[in-house]
C-alpha cells in the first residue's frame, strides 16, 4: 500500500519532469519553452521534497521548545525553497531574453531565431555559410533591429 | 519523425526513472542529518521553525548563493533590457487604481509580517519578499506613468545583500566561522529570538522584494517594442 | 702476384677483348649476310671500317662533351674488361666482382648519352631515351639472373664462380644447374646487344639511327670499337655465368662465339618491337622464367 | 684540447640569435658559415666513439633527461653540421643578396637553418627516450620553419608536411608511453633490458608505433607523399639542407630504437602467421617499395626540384633496407648511404638552384643546352647524378654495392632484384634531369646566361671533391660507420681504405677507379692521338643542315622524355597513393562536416535528452547484466 | 591567517555594491572595487597556498559537519580557487557605464561562485554555486548587446537549465538513498551508492554539472555561445568556468562513486568529446567557433585524464586542465580582433607581429611541442592511458593522439594564414594593446611553467596524493568542530 502511494508520487514527479523536458525539446515557441522549464523544475523539486517525507510526521516546527511528534526532514524543504528561488531567477532571466529576442528577430520560433542567430554570427565573422545551408531565395530579409539605442 | 523519436526517448527516460525511483524506500527517509538537525536546532540556532534554521543557519551559504542568483538574474536582466525609460501605456483604470491603493499597505504589512516571523512560522524572507515586490509592482500597473524609482530599488538591493554578508563577516571578525549566528538565541518561540537570523531574513526579504520588483518593472516598462 | 705480371694482364685483357670483339663483329655480319643470301664482308672488314672512320678528314665535334662521351664509351669498356676473367688472366676481377662489372658497363652508356646530348639533335635524344628504356627493360631479367647465380654459388666473385663451375665438369655448369635462368639470360643477352627485335633506339628510318645521328669520323669509329667490346663483354659474361668460363682459350673462344650465334640468328629473322612492346616482351617471359629459376635456386 | 658536448650545444644555441643578427649582411653571412666551421671543428674534437656526455641533465616528471653523443649520433651530427655549413655558404654571397632583394627573409632563413641544426643535435645526442622525443618534435617543427619561408606552393606543401609530422610524432609519443608502461623507465639501458620480458602483443604495438612514427619523417611508403614538394619548394639552401639530411633523422631514430633498444633478435619475435612474414621482412619490403615507387614518380616530374625531392624519398628506402638487413655489411651500407646521399643530393640541389638562380626556372621543359653556359654547374650535376645513380667511381656506388651484397648474402634475391630495378629507374631519371637542363639545344632566352657566382659554385665543387674522394676511398667514412655500428650493437663492417674486404666478394674502389681512369686514358689516347683532327662547330650546326640554327623555336626533346616506358607503365601507377590520401582527407572532411552539423544543425536540447536517456540506459543495463 | 571564506564572501559583497557606485563622486570607487577585491582574494589564496601544510575543513556558520555546509581545503581546491581570481583579474572587463557596472558585477559573481565550486564540500551547495555561475554567465553572454547573443544566451540557458533539472534529480536520488549532502559523509557511505541507482545518480549529476564542463552530449551550446559572446567572456567560460565544473565532477567521482563504471562513463564521454570537438573544429571557418570546438576536444582530454584511476589520473587531469585554462583563455583573448573568418587573417602577422607570435606559442603548446607545458600534460594523459591498458583506454589514447593531429591541421591553417602575405583590402585586423598585454601575461605564465616543469609536477603529484586520499577528506571534514581556529 505504502509503496503504491509512493509510486504515484514518484510518477507525478517524474511525469512533470519528463513533460517539462519534452516541452523544451519539442516546442519551437520560446515562451512555451520557458513554461516547460518551469514544469520540469517543479517535477525535480517535487522529487526533492518527497525525499524528506515521513509517514505520519508533522511539519518541522518546534512548539514550546520540543518536538511534538516525529517531524519530516527539514533539509529537503530548505533545499526546495532554495531551488524554487533559483528557478524563479532563471525563468525571469529567460523571459527577459525572450522579450528581447522577439524584439530583435521578430519571432518566437526557435528554429527561425536560431537560423537568424547563425546568420548573424556568420555575418559578424565575415564567413560565408556553406552552400548546403544557404537559405532559399526570396526569403524575407532580417528585420532591422528596432530602436537604435542599444546597437 | 523527429518528434516520434523524441517521444520514444522521453518514454524511455520516464520508464528508466520510474524503475530507478521505484526501488526507493518512500516515506522512510534515512534522515542522517535531518534527525540531528531536528535535535540540535533548539540549542544551536534557537528558531522554532526548523526549516528557517536550516535555510539561514545550517545552510546559510546556500541562501547567500540563492540571493546572489537572484541578484545575478536581476543584473543580467538589467543588462539585457537596459535602463529603460517609462513608456506610455494604457492607464490601469479606476478599479485597478483604487484596488492598488487599497492593497498597497495591506501587502506591505503582510509581506513584512511574513518576513519578520520567518523564524517562527512557515514563511520567511523569500515568501515575504515576493509579497513586498507585488506591493510595489501593483501601483506601477495601475499608474504606468509614475517614475519607477529604480535607484531606490538598486540601493535597497545592494545594501540588503551587503548586510547579509556583513553580518556573516562580523562573525568572522568575532573569531567564528563565516555566517555563524550572532547574538544570544533568546527564548525559543519569541519574536526576538534566534540571534541574528531574523536580521538575515529581513535582509533577504528586502533584497528579494527589491530584485523581483525591479525585474518586473523592467519587463513591464521595456520600451524597445516600437513596431 | 707481381705488379708487372698484373700490369701485363691489365694491358692484355682489353686488347684480347678488342681483337675477339672484332672477330665477333665479323661473325655477326657474316651471319646476317648468310641469312640474307649474301656473301658478307671479308675478314678484316670490321678493322678496315674503324681505320677508315678514324682517317676521315671531316671530323665534326659539337663540343668538348661530345668528345668526352666517346672517350668514356671506349674507356669504360676498356676498364670493364679487366674485371672479366679470361683463361689464365683474372686481372682485378677479385677486387670488383659481378656487381661492379654490371655497373661499370653502364659507364660507356652514360658517356654515349652525354655525348649525344651535347650534339643537340632531337633524334639523338630520342634514341638515348629509347636506349635507356631498353636498358631498363633487359636489365631486370639480367639482374634476376645475376642474383640467381650469385646466390647459387654463394659469391659475387667471378673467379670463384668460374672455379666452382669447373670443379665438376659440365654437371656443375650454371646452365645445367639453373637451366631456367640460363634461358632468361639469353633473352637478356639479346636485349643487351641491342639487336633486332630490340633495336628500336637505332631505328634508322625513323630517327636516323638515333644516338649515332651526329656521329661521324672517329666519333663513329669510337662507337665501332665500343661495339666490339660490347659483344665481347656480353658473350663472355654469359659464358662465365652459365657455361663454366674458359678452361682454356680454345674452349673459351668456342663458347663465346657459340653463345653469340643464337642471338645473331634470331636478330636477323625478326623485325623490331616498338618500345612498349619491347618492355612487355622483356618483362614477361624472361622475368617469369627467371623468377621460377630463382625460386629453385633459393630453395 | 678536447671538445665538450655542452659547448657544442651552447654554440648552436648562441648561433640562433647570432643568425638573426648577422644574416642580413654579406659579411655576417660568411661569419655564420664560420660558425658552422667552428661547430664542425668542435664536433670533430668530440671524437666519434667517445660518447661525450652533457653535463646538463634534468629530472623531468621523474624521468632523468640527459644528452650523450655516441658514435651513431656523432656520425649523423657531422653530416648535419657540414650540410648546414655548405648550405649557408651557398647562400652567403650573391644568392642571398639577390633573393633578399626579391623579398626573402634571410634572417629567418639563417635562423631556421641554425634552429634545425640545434634541434637535430638535441635529437642526435639524446641520452634517453624523453630527450629523444624532445629532439624529435623540435626537429619536426624546425623543418617547418624552413619550408614556410618560400611562400606560395611551399605553404600548401608545408601544411601537408606538418600534418604528417604531427601524426608521426603522436605515434612516437604513443610508442614512448607504451614503452614506459611496459618497461617502467625511459632510460635506454632500462628499456633495452626490459624489452625481452615484454609480451609479444605489447612489443608489436611499441615497435609498430615507433617505426611507423619515425617512418613518417623518412617518408617511407605509405607516408611518402609529403616529402618531395615540402623539400623541393623551400628556398635553395634550405632545400639543400633538408634534402641532404633532414629526413635521415627518421633513420637515425629507427636505428636507435628498433635496432639498439629493441634489438634485432626481439624483432624476430614479431611475425604474422608465418616466420617469413616477420616484421623485418615486411620492413625490408616497405623499404624496397619506397626505393622503387618514388623513383619512378621522380621520372615523371617536370620540375627539377621535385624530381630530386622524389629521389630523396627513394634513396631513403635504400638506407632503411640496408639497416633492417642488420648484418655488418648491409647496415654499414645503409649508414654509409646516409653520408653519400647527403653529399650528392646537396650537390644536385645546389646545381639545380644555381640554374634557377640564373634562368629563373626549374621547369625541365623550359631549359636545355646550358652546359656551354654553366660548365661548372654542369660538372657538379654530372658528378652528383653519377653518385645518385650509384655508378662507379662516385661514393653512391659503394654504399649501394654494400647493400646489394648484403641482400645476396642474406639470401634475398627478390629484394636484390627490386633494388636494382630502383637503381635502373634512377639512372633513367637522372639522365633526364641532366639532359633536359644542360644538354640538348640552348633556348634563345638563355643565350646570355652566365655561370653561377663563385659563392655558389665553390660549395658544389668542394662537395664534388668529397663525393669523388669518398667514392675512391670509402674507408675514410667507413671507419666512422663501423664505430656507429658498434654503438648500435651490430658487428662492425670489415673495411679497407678502398672499400670492403670480405671472403665472399671484395670491393676495392682504388683499383676500380684506377682501372676506370686508365680506361678513360686509353680511350682518350685512342680518340685524341689517332685519326684526323676534329673541327669544333656550333652545337646546332648538325646534320639537319643548319636548319636548327635559324629557327626561333628550338628543338629540344624534353617533354615526356621516356614516352615509351611511360606508355607501358602508366596504368601501373595511377597515383593510387595520392588518390588514397585525397580520399582519406575528403572522407575525413565529410565526417568533420557531420560533426560540425551535430553542433550547428541538431537541437542541443534534444541531445541532452538523448544523452541522458542513453547514459541512464547504459547504466541500468550495465547494472543488470 | 585570514579566513578562506573571504574568497567567496568578498567578491559577492563587491558584486552587490558595485552597481551603487556607478555614477557621481564615487565612480572611481566603482571602477576600482572589482580589481581590488580580486587582487585581495588572490593574495589571500596565495598566502594559504604558500603556507599550506595539510588539508583542513571550515565549518560554515559554526555548525559541525555534516549538519552544516563545510568547505574542504586541500591543495587541489586551493589551486583551482587561486586560478579563479587570478584569471578573472586578467580577463577583467574594464568598461564603463551602467552596463559596464553590471558586467563587472556579474563577473564578480562568477568569480565568487567558481571559487565556491572549488572549495565547497556540500553537494547541494555545489549545485547552488553552479547555478550562480550559470546565471552569471548567461548574463555575460547576453551582455554584449548583439541579437545573436540573446538567442545564444537563451539557448544556453535552456540547455543548462535542462541539465540542472537532471542534476537536481540526481541530488534528489542521492538524498533519498543516504539522507545527507555532505561529501565527506557521503564518502563514508560508499556502499549505499554502489548500486544501479547510485550509478544513475552519478550519471545525472555528471550531466548536470557537465553542461558547463562542455561534456559530450550536453555541449551543443558551445559554438554559438562562443561565437556570439564577447571574446573575454568566452575566455572566462572556456578557460575558467569549464575547469571548475570539471573539478566538481571529479570530486563527486572520487568521493561518492569510486567505481570503475563511473570512470568508464567519463572515459567514453571524454573520447566522444575529443573526437566530435576536434572534427568539428577542423571544419570551422571562423576563429571563435574553431576555438570553441577545440575547447570541447580539449575538455574531452581532461575528462579522459580524470577518468584514469589513482593519482596518475588526478595529476594528468589537473595538468591538462590547467594547461587548457591558460592556453585557451589566451587564445580567446587573441581572438578578440581575430575572431572572425580565418581567411580574413591573411597577413595579420605583418600588422601584429607580437600577437601572431603569441598565437604560435599557444598553438604549439596546445599541440604538445616538447619543452612547452602542453607536451607534459599530454605526456601524463597518454602515459596514464598506456598504463591503464584496457581496450577502452587504448581507444582513448588513439582518440587523443588523432585529435592532436587534427588540431595540428587546423591550427597550422590559421598560422600559415597569419603569416601569409596580406591580401590587400580590407586590411588585416590589428590586435589591441590591452589584449596583447593579457595574452602576453598568459604567455609568460606558460613559458615560466615550461621552465619550472619539474617543481610544478612535484606540486601536482603532492596535490594528487592528497586529492585521492578520500579517507583524509572524511576525517578532516567530519572532525572539523565548530569554528575553524
Amino acid at each position: 500500500m505504502t509503496t503504491q502511494i509512493g509510486l504515484v508520487f514518484f510518477i507525478a514527479a517524474i511525469g512533470l519532469c519528463v513533460i517539462g523536458i519534452g516541452g523544451i525539446v519539442l516546442s519551437r515557441n520560446l515562451f512555451r519553452m520557458v513554461l516547460a522549464l518551469a514544469i520540469a523544475e517543479a517535477g525535480a523539486n517535487l522529487l526533492l521534497v518527497l525525499a524528506g517525507y515521513r509517514w505520519d510526521a508533522v511539519a518541522p516546527i518546534l512548539s514550546a521548545g520540543q518536538m511534538p511528534a516525529p517531524m519530516v526532514d527539514p533539509v529537503p524543504q530548505a533545499m526546495v525553497l532554495t531551488a524554487i528561488v533559483i528557478g524563479v531567477g532563471v525563468q525571469a532571466l529567460a523571459l527577459t531574453l525572450v522579450v528581447r529576442v522577439k524584439q530583435r528577430y521578430g519571432t518566437l520560433d526557435m528554429q527561425l531565431a536560431r537560423e537568424r542567430m547563425n546568420a548573424e554570427i556568420d555575418a559578424t565573422a565575415d564567413v560565408t555559410p556553406p552552400r548546403s545551408q544557404e537559405r532559399p531565395r526570396g526569403e524575407r530579409p532580417l528585420p532591422a533591429p528596432a530602436g537604435g539605442a542599444h546597437d | 519523425m523527429r518528434n516520434i523519436a523524441t517521444l520514444l526517448f522521453l518514454g524511455g527516460l520516464a520508464f528508466l526513472l520510474i524503475v530507478i525511483t521505484g526501488s526507493l524506500d518512500f516515506g522512510a527517509p534515512p534522515m542522517r542529518i535531518g534527525t540531528q538537525i531536528q535535535a540540535a536546532t533548539a540549542g544551536d540556532v534557537g528558531t522554532a521553525n526548523i526549516v528557517t534554521a536550516v535555510v539561514l543557519g545550517y545552510r546559510g551559504l546556500d541562501t547567500l548563493g540563492e540571493l546572489s542568483i537572484l541578484f545575478a538574474a536581476a543584473t543580467a536582466g538589467g543588462l539585457v533590457l537596459g535602463s529603460a525609460a517609462a513608456r506610455a501605456r494604457p492607464d490601469g483604470g479606476f478599479i485597478l487604481r483604487a484596488g492598488a491603493d487599497l492593497m498597497f499597505p495591506l501587502l506591505l504589512i503582510a509581506g513584512l509580517y511574513i518576513v519578520i516571523h520567518g523564524h517562527l512560522t512557515p514563511g520567511g524572507g523569500f515568501q515575504g519578499g515576493v509579497i513586498l515586490a507585488a506591493a510595489f509592482f501593483l501601483p506601477l500597473l495601475a499608474r504606468p506613468g509614475t517614475t519607477p524609482g529604480h535607484r531606490w530599488l538598486m540601493w535597497i538591493e545592494g545594501l540588503s545583500g551587503a548586510t547579509f554578508i556583513v553580518i556573516g563577516l562580523l562573525a568572522l571578525y568575532r573569531g567564528d566561522a563565516f555566517l555563524t549566528p550572532l547574538f544570544d538565541h533568546g527564548t525559543l518561540g519569541e519574536l526576538v529570538s534566534g540571534g541574528s537570523l531574523p536580521l538575515l531574513y529581513l535582509a533577504v526579504g528586502l533584497k528579494v522584494g527589491a530584485e523581483l520588483a525591479g525585474l518586473l518593472m523592467r519587463l513591464a516598462q521595456d520600451d524597445e517594442v516600437t513596431s | 702476384m707481381h705488379w708487372s705480371e698484373l700490369a701485363i694482364e691489365l694491358t692484355l685483357m682489353p686488347l684480347v677483348a678488342f681483337v675477339v670483339g672484332l672477330a665477333m663483329v665479323l661473325m655477326m655480319r657474316k651471319i646476317a649476310a648468310r641469312l640474307q643470301r649474301r656473301v658478307g664482308p671479308p675478314l678484316l672488314q670490321p678493322l678496315y671500317d674503324i681505320v677508315k672512320l678514324y682517317g676521315k678528314r671531316t671530323q665534326t665535334s659539337h663540343g668538348m662533351l661530345h668528345e668526352i662521351g666517346i672517350v668514356m664509351a671506349v674507356g669504360g669498356y676498356v676498364a670493364a674488361e679487366t674485371l672479366l676473367p679470361v683463361p689464365g688472366m683474372n686481372g682485378i676481377a677479385e677486387k670488383g666482382g659481378m656487381i661492379t662489372l654490371l655497373y661499370l658497363t653502364m659507364i660507356p652508356s652514360l658517356g654515349l648519352a652525354l655525348g649525344v646530348g651535347q650534339c643537340a639533335n632531337p633524334n639523338g635524344s630520342i634514341g638515348i631515351s629509347r636506349a635507356l628504356t631498353a636498358m631498363l627493360a633487359y636489365d631486370i631479367p639480367l639482374v634476376i639472373v645475376i642474383a640467381g647465380v650469385a646466390i647459387h654459388f654463394g659469391t659475387t666473385n667471378l673467379v670463384d664462380v668460374i672455379a666452382q663451375q669447373q670443379a665438376g665438369g659440365i654437371a656443375t655448369w650454371g646452365a645445367v644447374q639453373m637451366p631456367l635462368l640460363a634461358i632468361a639470360g639469353l633473352f637478356a643477352l639479346q636485349g643487351m646487344l641491342g639487336k633486332q627485335p630490340f633495336e628500336i633506339y637505332v631505328a634508322p628510318a625513323e630517327i636516323a639511327t638515333g644516338p649515332m645521328v651526329e656521329m661521324g669520323g672517329k666519333f663513329l669509329g669510337g662507337l665501332f670499337v665500343m661495339q666490339c667490346f660490347q659483344l665481347y663483354t656480353a658473350s663472355v659474361l654469359y659464358v662465365t655465368l652459365f657455361l663454366g668460363g674458359g678452361e682454356n682459350w680454345i674452349a673459351f673462344l668456342a663458347k663465346a662465339f657459340a653463345v653469340l650465334v643464337i642471338p645473331m640468328s634470331i636478330a636477323f629473322l625478326f623485325p623490331r618491337y616498338r618500345t612498349e612492346d619491347m618492355i612487355t616482351m622483356l618483362w614477361k617471359w624472361p622475368v617469369v622464367l627467371g623468377l621460377i629459376g630463382l625460386a629453385f635456386v633459393g630453395s | 684540447m678536447t671538445g665538450s658536448l655542452d659547448f657544442l650545444l651552447l654554440l648552436s644555441v648562441v648561433g640562433v640569435p647570432l643568425a638573426a643578427l648577422l644574416a642580413p649582411s654579406v659579411v655576417g653571412r660568411w661569419l655564420l658559415v664560420l660558425l658552422y666551421v667552428v661547430q664542425l671543428v668542435e664536433l670533430a674534437l668530440l671524437g666519434s666513439g667517445d660518447g661525450a656526455r652533457s653535463a646538463v641533465s634534468f629530472s623531468l616528471l621523474g624521468h632523468s633527461v640527459g644528452w650523450q653523443l655516441d658514435a651513431l649520433g656523432w656520425f649523423f651530427a657531422m653530416i648535419t653540421v657540414a650540410a648546414a655549413g655548405f648550405s649557408a655558404a651557398y647562400a652567403a654571397g650573391e644568392w642571398g643578396t639577390l633573393n633578399a632583394r626579391a623579398g626573402l627573409s634571410l634572417r629567418w632563413l639563417y635562423v631556421g637553418l641554425q634552429v634545425n641544426v640545434f634541434a637535430m643535435l638535441v635529437l642526435l645526442a639524446a641520452g634517453d627516450m624523453v630527450a629523444l622525443f624532445i629532439g624529435w618534435e623540435l626537429t619536426s617543427w624546425a623543418g617547418l620553419l624552413l619550408m614556410l619561408l618560400a611562400g606560395g606552393e611551399a605553404i600548401a606543401a608545408a601544411r601537408r608536411y606538418i600534418v604528417y609530422a604531427i601524426a608521426g610524432g603522436m605515434m612516437v609519443l604513443g610508442g614512448l608511453l607504451m614503452t614506459l608502461a611496459a618497461a617502467g623507465s625511459l632510460q635506454f639501458d632500462a628499456v633495452a633490458a626490459a624489452i625481452p620480458t615484454v609480451g609479444t602483443s605489447a612489443l608489436w604495438a611499441i615497435t609498430l608505433l615507433f617505426v611507423l612514427g619515425f617512418s613518417v619523417k623518412m617518408a617511407t611508403m605509405p607516408f611518402h607523399l609529403w616529402q618531395a614538394p615540402a623539400y623541393a619548394f623551400s628556398p635553395a639552401p634550405a632545400s639543400a639542407f633538408l634534402g641532404a639530411i633532414s629526413a635521415r633523422m627518421g633513420l637515425f631514430a629507427i636505428a636507435l630504437v628498433a635496432i639498439k633498444l629493441i634489438g634485432i633478435v626481439q624483432l624476430d619475435r614479431l611475425y604474422l602467421y608465418f616466420d617469413a612474414l616477420n616484421l623485418r621482412n615486411l620492413l625490408a619490403w616497405v623499404a624496397v617499395f619506397t626505393a622503387i615507387l618514388p623513383t619512378f614518380v621522380a621520372m615523371k616530374q617536370n620540375d627539377a626540384r621535385l624530381l630530386l625531392g622524389w629521389h630523396g624519398v627513394g634513396q631513403g628506402g635504400y638506407m632503411l633496407l640496408g639497416l633492417v638487413m642488420a648484418d655488418s655489411l648491409g647496415s654499414a651500407g645503409g649508414l654509409l648511404h646516409v653520408f653519400n646521399h647527403a653529399t650528392y643530393q646537396a650537390i644536385l640541389l645546389m646545381a639545380v638552384f644555381a640554374v634557377i638562380h640564373r634562368t629563373g626556372t626549374a621547369d625541365l621543359n623550359r631549359l636545355g643546352g646550358l652546359v656551354a653556359r654553366m660548365p661548372l654547374s654542369f660538372l657538379a650535376m654530372l658528378i652528383g647524378i653519377i653518385g645518385l645513380a650509384g655508378l662507379p667511381p662516385m661514393n653512391g656506388f659503394v654504399s649501394k654495392w654494400m647493400i646489394y651484397r648484403a641482400l645476396i648474402l642474406e639470401g634475398q634475391p627478390l629484394l636484390f632484384v627490386a633494388t636494382v630495378i630502383s637503381t635502373l629507374g634512377t639512372v633513367l631519371s637522372v639522365y633526364k634531369l641532366l639532359h633536359n637542363t644542360f644538354l640538348g639545344q640552348l633556348r634563345l632566352e638563355h643565350e646570355t646566361v652566365k655561370e653561377a657566382p663563385w659563392s655558389m659554385t665553390i660549395p658544389m665543387l668542394v662537395l664534388c671533391v668529397v663525393v669523388f674522394v669518398t667514392g675512391v676511398a670509402p674507408g675514410l667514412v667507413l671507419e666512422y660507420v663501423a664505430a656507429a655500428q658498434q654503438a648500435l650493437g651490430l658487428a662492425p663492417v670489415a673495411f679497407i681504405l678502398g672499400g670492403i674486404d670480405s671472403p665472399a666478394g671484395t670491393l676495392d674502389m682504388i683499383w676500380v677507379t684506377a682501372i676506370l681512369l686508365a680506361g678513360f686514358g686509353i680511350g682518350a689516347v685512342l680518340f685524341y692521338l689517332m685519326g684526323g683532327r676534329s673541327r669544333r662547330v656550333h652545337q646546332l650546326d648538325n646534320y639537319a643542315g643548319g636548319h636548327f640554327l635559324t629557327a626561333d623555336v628550338r628543338y629540344q626533346y624534353s617533354d615526356n622524355f621516356y614516352a615509351g616506358l611511360m606508355h607501358r607503365i602508366r596504368p601501373w601507377y595511377r597515383g593510387s597513393f595520392a588518390w588514397a590520401e585525397e580520399a582519406l582527407v575528403s572522407t575525413f572532411g565529410a565526417i568533420a562536416t557531420a560533426a560540425r552539423g551535430f553542433f550547428e544543425q541538431a537541437n542541443p536540447a534534444h541531445w541532452v535528452l538523448v544523452g541522458t536517456t542513453l547514459i541512464t540506459t547504459w547504466v541500468m543495463w550495465h547494472a543488470l547484466v | 591567517m585570514t579566513d578562506l571564506t573571504l574568497a567567496v564572501a568578498l567578491p559577492l559583497l563587491a558584486a552587490f555594491v558595485r552597481p551603487l557606485f556607478n555614477a557621481g563622486a564615487l565612480r572611481w570607487l566603482g571602477q576600482l572595487i572589482g580589481p581590488v577585491v580580486l587582487a585581495l582574494v588572490t593574495v589571500i589564496l596565495f598566502a594559504h597556498w604558500s603556507t599550506f601544510s595539510e588539508p583542513f575543513a571550515i565549518a560554515l556558520g559554526g555548525f559541525a559537519p555534516p549538519l552544516g555546509i563545510a568547505f574542504y581545503v586541500d591543495r587541489m581546491a586551493l589551486l583551482f580557487a587561486l586560478a579563479v581570481p587570478l584569471v578573472t583579474l586578467l580577463l577583467w572587463p574594464g568598461d564603463d557605464g551602467a552596463d559596464g557596472a553590471r558586467r563587472q558585477s556579474l563577473t564578480l559573481l562568477l568569480a565568487a561562485s567558481l571559487t565556491g565550486l572549488a572549495l565547497s564540500g556540500d553537494l547541494f551547495n555545489l549545485y547552488v554555486f553552479y547555478e550562480l555561475a550559470a546565471v552569471a554567465s548567461y548574463g555575460l553572454v547576453a551582455g554584449n548587446g548583439s541579437s545573436a547573443g540573446y538567442v545564444a544566451a537563451f539557448r544556453y540557458l535552456m540547455i543548462s537549465a535542462l541539465g540542472s533539472v537532471v542534476g537536481l534529480l540526481g541530488i534528489g536520488l542521492v538524498y533519498f538513498k543516504t539522507g545527507t549532502l555532505n561529501l565527506a559523509e557521503l564518502a563514508t557511505l560508499g556502499n549505499e551508492l554502489a548500486d544501479p541507482q547510485g550509478l544513475a545518480a552519478f550519471a545525472m549529476l555528471a550531466i548536470g554539472f557537465g553542461v558547463k564542463a562542455e561534456m559530450f552530449p550536453v555541449n551543443g551550446w558551445v559554438p554559438e555561445v562562443y561565437g556570439a559572446a564577447s571574446r573575454r567572456v568566452a575566455a572566462l567560460l572556456a578557460g575558467l568556468a569549464s575547469k571548475l565544473a570539471v573539478l566538481v565532477i571529479v570530486r563527486i567521482l572520487l568521493l561518492m562513486f569510486p567505481s570503475d563504471e563511473a570512470r568508464q562513463l567519463l572515459l567514453v564521454l571524454g573520447i566522444l568529446g575529443v573526437v566530435s570537438g576536434e572534427l568539428a573544429a577542423y571544419q570551422a571557418r571562423d576563429m571563435a567557433r574553431m576555438l570553441g570546438w577545440s575547447s570541447i576536444g580539449q575538455l574531452g582530454i581532461v575528462f579522459i585524464a580524470f577518468s584514469l584511476p589513482g593519482e596518475a589520473g588526478l595529476v594528468a587531469g589537473v595538468a591538462a586542465a590547467l594547461h587548457h585554462l591558460v592556453v585557451k583563455s589566451a587564445l580567446f583573448v587573441l581572438a578578440g580582433p581575430w575572431g572572425g573568418a580565418i581567411d580574413r587573417l591573411r597577413g595579420a602577422a605583418t600588422v601584429s607581429a607580437l600577437g601572431a607570435g603569441l598565437f604560435v606559442l599557444f598553438a604549439l603548446s596546445l599541440l604538445g611541442l616538447p619543452p612547452l607545458p602542453g607536451f607534459w600534460s599530454k605526456f601524463l594523459v597518454i602515459g596514464g592511458l598506456a598504463d591503464a591498458g584496457t581496450a577502452l583506454h587504448y581507444l582513448g589514447m588513439a582518440a587523443v593522439l588523432t585529435g592532436t593531429v587534427i588540431e595540428g591541421a587546423y591550427l597550422l591553417r590559421v598560422i600559415t594564414t597569419l603569416y601569409a602575405p596580406p591580401a590587400g583590402s580590407p586590411a588585416p585586423p590589428r590586435q589591441r594593446g590591452s589584449d596583447l598585454l593579457t595574452a602576453g601575461l598568459f604567455g609568460i605564465a606558460l613559458l615560466a611553467a615550461a621552465v619550472m616543469i619539474d617543481p610544478l609536477w612535484q606540486t601536482l603529484d603532492a596535490l594528487a596524493v592528497s586529492g585521492v586520499d578520500t579517507a583524509a577528506y572524511q576525517q578532516t571534514v567530519l572532525a572539523a568542530q565548530e569554528a575553524h581556529p
